[in-house]
């Protein structure tokens, strides 16, 4: 570049240039990825040192989407927090709200109707594909892969549009709340449920078909950006980036909440290549593992709601606390299984009915943190590989 | 009438892109300098009724040669920046001696009474080059070809990272 | 004027010449003398083909202008390799920078 | 500054006293310039030589500028019913229009070959603007209702009435006006100068493709290694476009574009020696009439060599225009946009042009040196009478056995692979690209060459073998177009179903 | 393995610095001396019996009114062995250290879960809890010039931030 040296100024390169003697001298150059950056999902900034297409090291920068939402949390009654939640994981709202209700309701002691609860698995599941959906989309698009992105969108729009015959909105429902939910199931809702699952069911393999199977996208995921279950577990990765490395690890069938020991339904993780279509490329563990994960758990939340549709008991679908729903002065801290992990939420009370203190602890937030150790020594292509794969929400890293 | 318009254009693109190399002070700029010569000598080529000579100036120079100076540029990158101004007395004696040298080639050049023996173009074809190269000109043609092995040995031997590094290798 | 001829390519060979002349011995970049090589080869090019166009209408210009092309190529390729060397072992590819016998 | 309100755009327009008067000047302006060109190209046909070049220029000219006068003045005398007209008639209007270029740049190199070169040369360059141009912004369009269509949605459907047909249109209006961004601390005549270089070679490489054997600006001898070397000139406007634009990721779409595209011109050029070597020379004409008698003559069904050669010359081709899978230069998930990540309007769009201008040069070119060239696949001696008939029966001979609509019609169809495969794949990584050049088409090609060569020695023309294999490569290829066929035709009759199909009645009376 | 048998092996093993188990039910956890709290980490992780081997939350808490932070480091021990393939829960407990709200200081537990490498720097950047050896101890969700400690009970909003204005905003806060 004409005037501008390469590096990021001239005091840096004697920190960034490696003269090993006897040895080429390679240069280094910091780049930055994001903010604004197509492949980072959000706001989220990378810095990576590069030589040539080589990353040595990426450290990922955040907080540019940090909204105060523990802040909130200690000044608003549990209730209005409701919605703060629908904005961390803003791509799975409905798993928010219940995560959260599930913490005060075990806070304060409130108990749940059956129909309620039943509710609340069918919407969490519909929202877990939905995410997933996105999720597949936005992979295929860092991949380059431009049209699985608009398949997944047009699936889950017809999910949106079942979420908003329920309460309304699209994306930030406030649906789930302490004691239940907001409001019952309208009319025909079931019957589109099942329709709706009909049609979705065989479309899962014809994704597979497109982009999982497909060559180019088996050698840009397979073996790139490898986590082994011991990492995975120690930098405390959840949901499908652990699964993906081979963890059975499912709070739904681990630590059951709400209705899930009702169902039958299996745990997929990732495995080596080689076996029941699986590419012989495949390790566990690594980017083609955590996205087919989420391939598969889509298929395993069709199957909960098939059963929910079943199951779904007639009665009341919420328990409605008389007055103002006040917090005893104990503490609670709950995990439910987020589209993206372990959604974890720890309230404090203190006998009013604002909370003393609310702490989020966000499944993107943990993930993310493992991409300083995976992104090392990988190409630039591979990067974009890793991240989407991680599939972090900013909303909820930041809070 | 269209061959002296055509020419003094060329000639005009030519010399000045390569006076242009002369007074860049930036080695990326007379690198696309450097362009404007070649393609210029390259539609000469072409009006010289030479036209495979043309397209191969295209083709491997301009496309080739071109692209791997300024990828030289480029690789030695940090360098790029550095103003090249000569030092005033290197530039003083340069100017001068090519100036009087310049003078003196034309005085040559147009002196000399070149006998015109060819007016008209011969329509050059392509097999008869080619039939030329692999019958009369065999010997040179074999010979370029074995330099241009060894040149590619040359090449990868030099630009290849030492031995220790276990970096995969980049063009 | 009008008419051109061999002459009209040969001075402007010359100038192109000296050009190259004057880039070669006064740039402080070793990139920038390996342009001013090429401008050198290129005005030798020009000579060769105004030759073989207006004076003998054989084939020898030509495949000379060929060669030198092909030649010219082969010289960039080792020259950029060896700058590159150069720069790794000096970071500067100013040709004056190396002096030193053993690098 | 005064805001600037709707009520100024309107008062901005010709008011009712301004109207008549402009009017009279358009129409009476027109009407002067129209008679002129008439009375100059009356005079032109006594002219010969250089006068003849000009008076017909000058000519031209008048002609552009009397006609745009008179459609100014209907314009401003009828603006409503023109904008309604341009609604409903906008598409054949504008069809028509292409036609009218094509025919107006192209029939005098038909009707006086004999004139001087120059003039062909003017009217080549003319003729070849305007169809990059029309071509390009047809290109973006087509390519936006392919996606669209791959992606289950419409695509532009807006400007123009039918189906957004002037989409792109309107963009590159949008794109002129847009501020022409200059980075900071950039070289900006190196980023000025290099979306021209990057232009300039795409566009010139249309003088010396032939669109069928008379329709061709110059006819070279070595037509086909100038259109493979101003192919490769572009690289050097996206090396100068990335570094100057001081931004490190347009560097690295520049770096990766030098890095691919050189490394694959070596299996390009393996690939393109085939058909040379099967016609002994370098004459794109006698290469395309090679392959007048009929789509078993045509050189990649010749034997299964020609035929690896010609799909190792699609994919190389490929990656020189830098389409997906190999589009890593501006790979918008990793290089946000490339070389391009800086440029903005008209140089951007120079860009995009020079991007389509090959894209259109590679698919003509595999037509033409692989898959019959201008020739439909009937043979073309069957209408041999009908080629020099009457006008009528010569138009005819075009549209069903040779003739530059058949060319135009394959580089489309080639075109559109570029587009499906891209609307369709991931994008392979860089050393992946590398890998498979060097390790894959280099090879392939190199064994293909050797192998054709020993054809060519040992396996004389009419031998059994020889007949067998052209026949099974024929059949193959007859089967594969056949697939393609009947795809489109499954999806023409199922369009609609192909979109989503479910319908979730969520509102109450809906 | 109950939150009780948890805490009785760790009792054993630093019968100092390991208080009580908590009364409330609802989260059971026990306390540790913040001296003592990266040797009891190394154990809880180490023991074969114990093997927390997951880090899942750590959050900060201001006892405001008393002069003490409490962390609260959420652990869980997942093993495999579970029907078909099946990780199972093998124990988890809730460790609270508590510091001094002013100068509070603790060890990093970053080495011996990575996992806390984020959430400490979380806790620093919210709360103010400094954590020695920490490899990276920055600001992490806040920009890098903030000043103060948000999640603070104590904490005074800014009036304006880099020229941007916040008045109205803590204006209506302290109401």
């Amino acid at each position: 570049m004409p005037d501008a040296p390469l590096t990021n100024s001239p005091d840096s390169l004697a920190d960034v240039e490696r003269v090993v003697p006897g040895e080429l001298r390679t240069e280094e150059m910091l780049l930055n990825m994001g903010p604004q950056h197509p492949s980072t999902h959000g706001v989220l900034r990378l810095v990576l040192r590069t030589d040539g297409e080589l990353v040595l090291e990426a450290v990922p920068h955040i907080g540019y989407l940090h909204r105060c939402a523990e802040k909130i949390g200690e000044s608003v009654a549990s209730f209005q927090f409701i919605p703060i939640t629908d904005r961390l994981d803003y791509l799975a709202a409905m798993i928010n709200n219940q995560g959260f209700s599930l913490a005060v309701e075990k806070l304060a002691g409130l108990e749940v109707p059956e129909r309620a609860r039943y509710i609340r698995v069918i919407m969490a599941e519909l929202n877990r594909i939905a995410s997933h959906l996105v999720s597949f989309g936005t992979y295929g698009l860092d991949m380059g892969a431009f049209t699985p992105f608009l398949y997944g969108f047009r699936e889950r729009e017809y999910i949106l549009d079942l979420f908003e015959a329920a309460c309304g909105a699209r994306l930030t429902y406030s649906f789930i709340t302490p004691g239940g939910v907001t409001q019952d199931l309208p009319d025909g809702f079931l019957d589109n449920l099942a329709r709706f699952l009909d049609y979705f069911e065989p479309k899962i393999d014809e994704y597979n078909d497109l982009l999982s199977f497909n060559y180019i996208f088996i050698k840009r995921t397979a073996g790139v950006g490898v986590i082994s279950p011991e990492d995975a577990i120690a930098y405390g990765l959840t949901g499908p980036c652990l699964r993906g490395s081979g963890v059975k690890w499912d709070l739904r069938r681990c630590m059951p909440y709400e209705l899930y020991d009702r169902f039958d339904f299996e745990i997929p993780v990732g495995v080596a290549g080689g076996t029941d279509r699986i590419p012989r490329e495949v390790v566990a563990g690594d980017s083609w593992s955590r996205y087919f994960v989420r391939m598969q758990e889509m298929k395993q939340s069709v199957r909960i709601l098939r059963q929910c549709v079943q199951q779904l008991p007639a009665g009341e679908f919420r328990n409605k606390p008389k007055g103002i729903l006040k917090l005893p002065p104990k503490e609670v801290y709950l995990e439910v299984e987020g589209a993206r992990g372990q959604l974890g939420f720890l309230v404090v009370g203190d006998g009013k009915a604002v909370p003393r203190r609310v702490k989020i602890r966000g499944p993107s937030f943990c993930n993310l943190a493992i991409t300083k150790h995976v992104c090392r020594q990988v190409l630039l292509a591979d990067i974009a590989a890793i991240l989407g794969s991680i599939d972090v929400v900013m909303g909820e890293v930041d809070r | 009438m269209y061959e002296a318009i055509a020419f003094y254009l060329l000639a005009a693109v030519v010399a000045g892109s390569a006076f242009g190399c002369v007074i860049a002070t930036n080695i990326v700029r007379m690198a696309l300098c450097l362009l404007g010569t070649l393609g210029g000598v390259a539609l000469l080529y072409f009006l010289m009724a030479a036209n495979f000579l043309g397209v191969v100036q295209l083709i491997v120079y301009a496309g080739g040669t071109l692209i791997v100076i300024v990828f030289g540029v480029m690789l030695t990158s940090r360098a790029a920046g550095v103003r090249l101004r000569p030092k005033r007395s290197e530039a003083l004696a340069g100017t001068l001696i090519c100036i009087g040298l310049l003078a003196g080639l034309v005085t040559l050049l147009v002196r000399t009474a070149w006998p015109a023996a060819q007016s008209e173009a011969q329509a050059y074809d392509v097999a008869w080059l080619g039939n030329e190269l692999l019958s009369t000109y065999l010997v040179p043609f074999e010979m370029v070809s074995v330099l241009l092995l060894a040149v590619m040995i040359g090449a990868a031997f030099l630009a290849q990272p030492s031995g220790k590094d276990k970096e995969p290798e980049e063009r | 004027m009008l008419a051109i001829g061999l002459t009209h390519y040969l001075v402007l060979a010359a100038f192109l010449f000296c050009c190259g002349l004057y880039v070669m011995a006064t740039k402080r970049n070793a990139v920038g003398i390996l342009i001013g090589a090429e401008l050198v080869l290129n005005a030798a090019g020009i000579n060769l083909v105004a030759f073989s166009r207006y004076e003998t209408g054989l084939a020898d210009g030509q495949i000379a202008a060929l060669f030198i092309i092909v030649l010219a190529a082969a010289e960039a390729a080792i020259a950029i390799a060896i700058f590159v060397n150069y720069y790794r072992l000096l970071g500067t590819i100013d040709p004056d920078a190396g002096d030193r016998l053993r690098g | 500054m005064a805001e600037f309100t709707t009520e100024d755009a309107l008062r901005s327009r010709w008011s009712a006293a301004a109207r008549p008067r402009a009017v009279r000047w358009f129409s009476g302006l027109g009407v002067v310039f129209v008679l002129g060109a008439a009375a100059l190209g009356l005079l032109a046909t006594r002219l010969t030589g250089m006068s003849y070049a000009v008076a017909l220029a000058v000519a031209v000219v008048l002609l552009l500028t009397g006609g745009s006068c008179l459609g100014a003045a209907v314009v401003v005398q009828y603006p409503r019913a023109v904008g309604r007209l341009l609604q409903r008639l906008g598409l054949p209007l504008f069809l028509l229009a292409v036609a009218a270029i094509i025919v107006v740049a192209w029939a005098p190199v038909l009707l006086w070959p004999d004139k001087p070169l120059i003039v062909r040369d003017v009217l080549a360059v003319v003729g070849a603007v305007g169809f990059v141009s029309l071509f390009a912004s047809f290109a973006i369009w087509w390519e936006r209702k392919v996606a669209g269509r791959i992606q289950s949605r419409l695509g532009p459907m807006r400007v123009g009435g039918w189906h957004g047909w002037a989409q792109s249109i309107a963009d590159g209006l949008k794109l002129f006006q847009k501020e022409d961004i200059l980075p900071g601390g950039g070289d900006a005549v190196l980023f000025r100068m290099a979306a021209y270089v990057t232009f300039v070679p795409a566009l010139s490489l249309f003088i010396a493709l032939p669109f069928s054997a008379a329709w061709v600006g110059r006819d070279l001898d070595v037509g086909l290694l100038l259109i493979v070397a101003l192919f490769g000139l572009g690289v050097i406007g996206v090396l100068l476009g990335g570094w100057a634009s001081n931004n490190k990721w347009s560097m690295y779409g520049a770096m990766r574009e030098a890095c691919q595209v050189i490394s694959y011109e070596i299996p390009l050029g393996f690939s393109l020696l085939i058909p040379i070597m099967v016609a002994g020379t370098l004459r794109l004409t006698t290469i395309g009439e090679l392959q007048a008698g009929g789509f078993w003559t045509w050189l990649a069904f010749r034997n299964p060599f020609t035929l690896i050669a010609a799909l190792t010359f699609l994919i190389a081709t490929l990656a020189s225009c830098k389409r997906a899978p190999f589009d890593l230069p501006e790979a918008e998930s990793e290089l946000v946009a490339g070389y391009m990540t800086e440029y903005s309007g008209f140089r951007w769009a120079l860009f995009m042009f020079a991007e389509y201008a090959e894209m259109f040069a590679a698919g003509a070119l595999t037509a033409i040196l692989f898959f019959g060239a201008w020739h439909s696949p009937l043979p073309a001696a069957w209408g041999a009478a009908w080629a020099t008939g009457p006008l009528w029966q010569q138009a005819l001979h075009g549209v069903v056995f040779s003739g530059p609509l058949w060319l135009i019609f394959k580089g489309i169809f080639f075109v559109y692979v570029q587009i499906w495969l891209r609307w369709t794949l991931p994008r392979i990584r860089l050393d992946q690209v590398m890998h498979a050049c060097v390790q894959f088409m280099l090879p392939v090609t190199m064994v293909v060459l050797l192998a054709q060569t020993f054809w060519q020695l040992l396996v004389p023309a009419g031998s059994v073998l020889a007949v067998a294999l052209n026949l099974a490569c024929t059949v193959l290829g007859a089967l594969v177009a056949l697939g393609i066929a009947s795809i489109a035709v499954y999806g023409l009759r199922y369009r609609r179903r192909l979109v989503g199909t479910l319908v979730v009645d969520h509102l109450p009376g809906s | 393995m109950t939150p009780s048998e948890i805490v009785e092996i760790l009792k054993g093993a630093f019968p100092q610095a390991v208080g009580e188990p908590s009364a409330d039910g609802s989260h059971p956890g026990v306390a540790v001396a913040a001296e003592a709290w990266h040797e009891a980490a190394v154990f809880l992780r180490d023991d074969p019996r114990l093997r927390m081997n997951m880090l899942r939350c750590l959050s900060g808490l201001d006892l405001h009114p008393e002069p003490h932070l409490e962390l609260v480091y959420d652990l869980i021990s997942m093993r495999p062995g579970g029907a078909a393939g099946l990780w199972e829960n093998a124990g988890e407990i809730a460790i609270r250290v508590r510091v001094p709200r002013d100068g509070g200081r603790v060890r990093s537990v970053a080495d011996v879960w990575p996992a806390a490498e984020w959430h400490e720097r979380e806790t620093f950047d919210l709360l103010g809890v400094t954590f020695d050896q920490h490899p990276d101890l920055r600001r992490i969700l806040c920009p890098d010039d903030w000043v103060g400690h948000p999640l603070r009970k104590d904490y005074e909003f800014p009036t304006e931030y880099e020229g941007i204005p916040a008045a109205a905003a803590s204006a209506d806060v302290k109401k």
